[in-house]
């Protein structure tokens, strides 16, 4: 395993995720208190806890589907409290979901291009009116070129569709290239929505329990997965999981939340040591039945 | 895409500059200029496109008569009265042995009382069914719609009961038995103004309606001419039932009278709330009221008020009395005055039938313009040269469980 | 001043009745996500009911004090029927279904309803409006000045009656057995079911009530305009539901506050504005709220679970 | 749901003109349709109210079959197209643009009014579009229904617009050339977007907004502009409608109306483009076939009569039973050559 633990790609440049002392409330309760994270190209980071510890909801923190009651979430140096995920999506950070989400309806191609499209779109940047109204034109101006057919939306759609291609054969899913997404067994469909948040031609990517309802040997295969996919594509990933195995195997860092608070930071045999994330983990019996660290 | 506008712009800055006044064809006939207009042309503007009104009805020996009007919807009660009036008629005339021994027959569409589907179930009457004449509707709307399309294609139409003068406009092919909403209008001002000696009217009208819009326009307009005084105009929509609001607003201008030309439907229950708010002044309607609901509705409350009508049952003339005794006896219940005209629209269409050489649409048209002082139940017909009824129309005062006749008043 | 007062009777006593018809948009879009759009029509049919019964009761009876009792209870009773029958063969069916299906059913009724009693055919009533017979003899409860104005016992009755029913149905959401599972229900049926709670009894019974309510609404709503007509169902149900959607859908007390908001705020957009803005400045109210609130007044937008 | 594959390829045309060339092919056909036609009146008549109600259901399985949003207020979209369309209409009756046949000159003024009504409605779907920023289903469908109510009772108070007796004599120049070029146009305009990533990313809204949101996709924005396209439409099929029903009242783009145009994208299948189609097509005759067949039953006098009246009740019996025995409508969300193929009997299967 020690080898496993040697990142080949070390870690470089400016933090590319950043939370910074975020804490979410909803009504009287604290979700997350002071959160903190950093998050750099070629990172391969953990976050365990508990059910209920906050993890999901980190998530959404982060990638803008709540906004954060206090503290800042930076992704790429830009301060984005309170931006619409898309507009965070764009700033390159990509997550999978927890109960799978993925267009049902849609192919497993579609799924993908639907994500590489998005990321194709120009997007016109800044927020006063004239910027805006540009903006609106420019998105117009597209439809119509969708309505005419004309040759450069005719191969940018094939191009949409070689990029996409691309990533399913990546994730192993070409064969299932026009199935429909609810029709994919479980673990493809996981698989799926990290071709789909590849697609977006992220930075970050977070993967909400990229193992749940897989095998061992499917673990096993993800964790090389992930591993390559982020040398591949040059990504610093944060994984949530519930699979200790998986997360002490492939993560070089590891938080650990328990009711919305960090409660240890650390490398995996640092993490797996502490006695607060044991109790917090395990119950206060473990440590007394099985006496001391596993 | 960005090209294209400048191009667009020149186009059609081009056009603009290049607009002019359509030619009149060779008619002096508007109403039909603009068939020839659209490009439906070639025929002379006196014979509209012969469509269909030559070819044969559908059974040699029977004539078939469309007649289009609501028969569901906001507006059914009207259509049904005016439905039950026509079936009436046919079914007399028929009896007596029909037209040159032809049988009377009647095809009826529902309108909904919508002018889309009015003007779909006149097509379908003229082009389809093959009828020689159309009555109906009772909306001034649908009746417009039906108007156009009948004129169009060159086939009569009576309507019994629109009162919009827009509706006889359309064309030579249009007839009403009815008389206009500014006479109306003119009869309630001239009867408020001399008979009651009203000085402060307020006016309620039904803002969905515009038979209640146009009354209220002319009533208005002529109480004002007479030296009265509006004090408040109100409104409400066809299908409320709380007026609460309006009449505590009237109320607060103590009017003498309030002038509320709409439909019985809402004017019975507009006296309940009128005096159940301490407003004690008598309402003055139109032809609308004209119910035996009415009675029913506004209980005691109405009881006292004075509308405009184009008939009284009461009137002990016999040709009316039998036709209340048949009405009854068919549709149990008094035939209100959409009833009766829609029993005389269909008496002057088989009036004209008789009269006419055949039942081709210019035959039939001649033959119902030329109708003079015929003796209808709502007052006798004399058709004017705008195709119009010209008759008196008579004032109501609303007693218990019915309405007594006040006077009349002659254009 | 008088006119102020009078202005804001009228508008408390329609705005009552927006309530009690409201209570039952509520409390079905509470169990089942449902806009039950046939909720004005079955008003309409209980409303007919109870004219029927009042014939039958005849002239003296149906003033009597019984009388109204049973007008009542027989209207009540034969929508809760009503209510129970269009739940079980047209909505229940179609429950694990997109929620879309069960609206176009719902307005399917609500068609089915409000045109086939225009229908002049057999027992139907036919389209014309029919005077409402005055079950309850109508006595001025309070007079102030010359008949400035004008407070009716029927209004006070009416205003008594919701007011009743919303604290009735707070009880029953809130403190009794069947409440709590129909708070399960709403909150998830599949999960309430797990629990053992019997949903379709109690979606069943949920859907009776509201009917049973609507009819007695109707009542009042006759009473009150002494008018029923066909129509009548699609015109009020249509208020109503946009003061439910005001006061916050799914919330009893919403949907009174909201309603009598939009009572009151109809009354003097009549009174003192526009008369024929009124149904314009409604819906411009209710698309304000929604937009400031998008829950409406009361409600909460339950936040999706991601 | 669409296949993913790019629009064929249609080797030997430029592809310059590949984007119009099936709206260059349609003309003369429809040309010659409409020209065939023009002796009788009453199938004129029901194929372009026919026509009217496809733009409808079409653009309205924009909004609430593709993107997933419901919209209850389409009729209001139609008659903001109806009374600036008619207005026009009205304006520019006595003028012809000089050197072309009257005919002509009408049918461009007729174009221009259609696209000033389309466009006007356009502006009126963006603002009601907004509001999908903050509200989500229900309550995004009572707004656009409070729009359509919103709109009626301004034109009922509007002097320009008739009031409630409605505009009437607006020139009657909407033929069924000009209905079918406008219904072949919203045709292809969806089928083009069901089919382009725009399309693709209107499903993924449909299907899951926060996914959707997650990955990149500027949900309010597609919204807004699913809302802007379908509202330009409708407001065509307005300008259409006023240009051929001889008078336009209010009364005639009631929340009823926008309930039918639900109903026809219902009963095709939500997103289903040929769905809303065929059902647009069967709901407008149903009503007509009805007749006939009352007619041919020899069923004269009262009984045909009341049975005129029953069209509605059935009506709504008859949604209630659809929606039970096919909720997900006739083709659910697949158009209708995926699903024929299906129900003929599977004969060819042994050879294969």
């Amino acid at each position: 395993m020690s080898s496993v633990n040697q990142p080949r790609t070390e870690p470089t440049g400016t933090p590319l995720l950043e939370a910074d002392g975020v804490s979410i409330q909803f009504g009287g309760l604290r979700a997350l208190t002071d959160f903190h994270l950093s998050i750099r190209k070629g990172d391969l980071q953990g976050l365990i806890g508990p059910n209920g510890a906050g993890k999901t909801t980190a998530f959404n923190v982060l990638t803008g589907v709540y906004k954060p009651s206090s503290g800042e979430v930076r992704v790429a140096g830009k301060r984005v409290n309170g931006w619409l995920p898309h507009q965070i999506n764009r700033l390159g950070l990509a997550r999978t979901f927890q109960n799978i989400r993925l267009f049902r309806a849609l192919t497993a191609l579609d799924n993908v291009k639907v994500a590489c499209r998005a990321q194709a779109a120009l997007q016109v940047e800044g927020v006063h009116l004239g910027a805006k109204v540009r903006g609106a034109m420019h998105n117009y101006r597209d439809w119509w070129r969708a309505f005419l057919l004309t040759p450069g939306f005719m191969a940018e759609e094939r191009e949409l569709t070689q990029q996409a291609e691309r990533l399913l054969e990546v994730m192993g899913l070409l064969h299932r290239r026009d199935e429909e997404a609810r029709n994919l067994p479980y673990g493809e469909q996981r698989r799926l929505e990290i071709a789909r948040a590849l697609g977006t031609r992220p930075k970050v990517l977070l993967l909400d329990e990229p193992a749940a309802g897989m095998n061992t040997r499917e673990k096993a295969d993800l964790m090389v997965l992930i591993r390559k996919l982020r040398d591949d594509f040059s990504l610093g990933i944060l994984v949530i999981e519930h699979d200790m195995k998986l997360v002490m195997g492939i993560c070089e860092q590891i938080t650990v939340l328990d009711h919305g608070e960090t409660i240890a930071r650390g490398a995996p045999e640092q993490v797996r040591s502490d006695r607060k994330v044991i109790e917090a983990y395990l119950g206060d019996n473990y440590l007394e039945t099985h006496g001391g660290a596993a | 895409m960005r090209r294209f506008v400048p191009m667009l712009l020149a186009t059609l800055a081009m056009m603009v500059a290049g607009c002019e006044k359509k030619t009149q064809p060779a008619s002096t006939d508007t109403d039909t200029s603009k068939q020839a207009a659209q490009g439906q042309g070639g025929t002379a503007p006196a014979t509209p496109p012969a469509a269909t009104p030559t070819s044969p009805p559908a059974a040699a020996d029977t004539i078939l008569l469309g007649v289009a009007t609501a028969l569901t919807g906001g507006q059914a009660t009207f259509g049904i009265s005016t439905r039950n009036g026509i079936e009436l008629a046919i079914k007399e005339a028929n009896e007596a042995g029909g037209v040159k021994g032809k049988k009377l027959t009647t095809r009826v569409y529902d309108t909904q009382g919508k002018p889309e589907e009015a003007a779909q179930a006149v097509t379908r009457l003229i082009n389809q069914d093959k009828v020689v004449m159309i009555l109906g509707d009772v909306a001034s709307s649908n009746s417009l719609a039906m108007a156009e399309k009948a004129q169009a294609a060159g086939v009569p139409m009576i309507t019994p009961s629109s009162t919009n003068p827009a509706v006889t406009e359309k064309g030579d092919f249009i007839f009403r038995v009815c008389f206009i909403d500014p006479f109306q209008g003119f009869v309630m001002a001239k009867f408020a103004r001399e008979n009651l000696k009203a000085n402060n009217v307020a006016v309620l009208q039904d803002n969905k309606s515009a038979y209640s819009i146009g009354l209220t326009d002319v009533f208005t307009r002529k109480f004002t001419e007479m030296g009265g005084k509006i004090t408040a105009v109100e409104s409400y929509s066809q299908g409320d039932t709380d007026y609460r609001a309006q009449l505590t607003a009237i109320k607060k201008t103590q009017p003498e009278a309030i002038y509320v030309p709409g439909y019985y439907s809402e004017v019975g229950v507009i006296a309940r709330q009128a005096r159940e708010l301490g407003l004690k002044v008598p309402l003055l309607g139109g032809d609308g009221w004209d119910s035996e609901k009415l009675y029913e509705l506004g209980g005691s409350a109405i009881q006292g008020s004075y509308f405009s009508n184009h008939y009284s049952p009461d009137n002990p003339d016999p040709r009316i009395q039998k036709f209340v005794s048949d009405y009854k006896a068919a549709y149990g219940g008094v035939p209100d005055a959409l009833a009766a005209l829609a029993y005389d629209a269909a008496k002057v269409a088989v009036e004209a039938l008789k009269n006419a050489p055949d039942t081709s649409g210019p035959a039939l048209k001649a033959a119902i313009a030329q109708t003079k002082n015929f003796p209808g139940v709502a007052g006798a017909v004399t058709l004017d040269d705008k195709r119009n009824a010209v008759k008196p129309a008579v004032v109501l005062k609303v007693g218990d469980g019915k309405s007594d006749y006040v006077t009349t008043v002659t254009p | 001043m008088a006119q102020l007062l009078q202005h804001l009777i009228n508008g408390l006593a329609s705005g009552t009745i927006y309530a009690l018809v409201a209570l039952g948009y509520t409390m079905v879009y509470g169990v089942l996500k449902l806009i039950n759009f046939a909720h004005g029509d079955v008003m309409m049919v209980g409303v007919y009911m109870g004219y029927a019964t009042a014939f039958a009761l005849g002239r003296q009876a149906q003033k009597s004090f019984l009388g109204v009792v049973v007008i009542f209870l027989v209207a009540m009773a034969g929508c809760a029927l009503l209510g129970f029958l269009i739940e079980r063969f047209a909505y229940r069916p179609l429950r694990e279904k997109p929620r879309l299906t069960a609206l176009i059913t719902a307005i399917g009724i609500s068609f089915a309803l409000s045109y086939g009693f225009q229908l002049d055919i057999g027992f139907l009533p036919g389209a014309a409006p029919r005077a409402f017979p005055e079950v309850i003899t109508p006595r001025e409860w309070l007079v102030i000045g010359d008949r400035d104005v004008v407070v009716w016992n029927w209004q006070v009755m009416s205003l008594l009656i919701a007011v009743g029913l919303m604290v009735g149905l707070q009880w029953l959401v809130f403190k009794t057995r069947f409440g709590r599972a129909m708070r399960a229900v709403s909150y998830d049926h599949r999960v309430a079911a797990l629990m053992g709670i019997p949903t379709d009894r109690v979606i069943a019974v949920t859907f009776m009530i509201g009917s049973a309510l609507a009819a007695g609404a109707g009542l009042l709503y006759a009473i009150k305009d002494t008018s029923v007509s066909p129509l009548m169902g699609l015109y009020v149900g249509l208020k109503a539901f946009v003061a439910a959607v005001i006061g916050g859908i799914g919330h009893v007390p919403g949907a009174v506050v909201g309603a009598l908001l939009l009572g009151l705020v109809e009354e003097f957009v009549v009174g003192y504005a526009a008369s024929t803005w009124r149904d314009a400045v409604a819906f411009g109210i209710l698309i304000v709220v929604l937009l400031v609130k998008p829950g409406g007044l009361f409600g909460r937008v339950a936040a999706e679970k991601v | 749901m669409e296949s993913s594959s790019a629009p064929s390829a249609m080797p030997g045309v430029p592809p310059v003109l590949r984007g119009i060339l099936p709206v260059l092919l349609v003309l003369p056909v429809l040309a010659l349709f409409a020209w065939s036609m023009e002796q009788s009146p009453f199938a004129t008549y029901l194929l372009s109210i026919m026509g009217v109600n496809v733009i409808l259901a079409v653009s309205l399985n924009i909004v609430n079959g593709m993107t997933g949003q419901f919209s209850i207020g389409h009729a209001g979209f139609m008659a903001v197209g109806a009374y600036v369309a008619g207005v026009l209409g009205l304006a520019l009756k006595e003028i012809a643009i000089s050197g072309l046949p009257v005919a002509m000159s009408d049918q461009i003024f007729l174009f221009v009014a259609l696209l000033a009504g389309g466009v006007v409605a356009a502006a009126c779907g963006f603002l009601v579009g907004l509001p999908s920023l903050r509200l989500r289903g229900d309550y995004l469908a009572i707004v656009t229904l409070g729009f359509g109510e919103i709109i009626r009772v301004v034109v009922q108070n509007t002097e320009a617009f008739g009031r409630s007796l409605g505009l009437s004599g607006i020139p009657q120049t909407a033929g069924l050339g000009m209905v079918g070029f406008w219904v072949f146009l919203v045709v292809l305009v969806a089928r083009r977007i069901a089919g382009s990533s725009h399309g693709r990313s209107l499903w993924a809204i449909r299907e899951d907004e926060v996914a959707a949101e997650a990955m990149g996709v500027d949900t309010t924005g597609y919204k807004v502009r699913s809302f802007v396209i379908s509202a330009f439409f409708a407001g065509v099929a307005g300008g259409l409608f006023a240009h051929f029903v001889p008078i336009i009242n209010p009364g005639s783009f009631t929340f009823v109306k926008s309930m039918e145009i639900v109903v026809m994208v219902v009963l095709g299948g939500l997103g289903s483009t040929t769905g809303a189609i065929v059902a647009a097509v069967f709901l407008t005759l149903l009503p007509e076939m009805l007749r006939s067949a009352f007619t041919s039953m020899g069923a004269e006098g009262s009984l045909a009569q009341k049975v005129d009246q029953i069209r509605m009740p059935v009506y709504g019996l008859l949604l209630v039973a659809l929606m039970l025995l096919r909720p997900q409508g006739l083709f659910g969300m697949r158009e209708i050559w995926e699903v024929l193929p299906r129900w003929l009997p599977r004969r060819r299967k042994g050879i294969q």
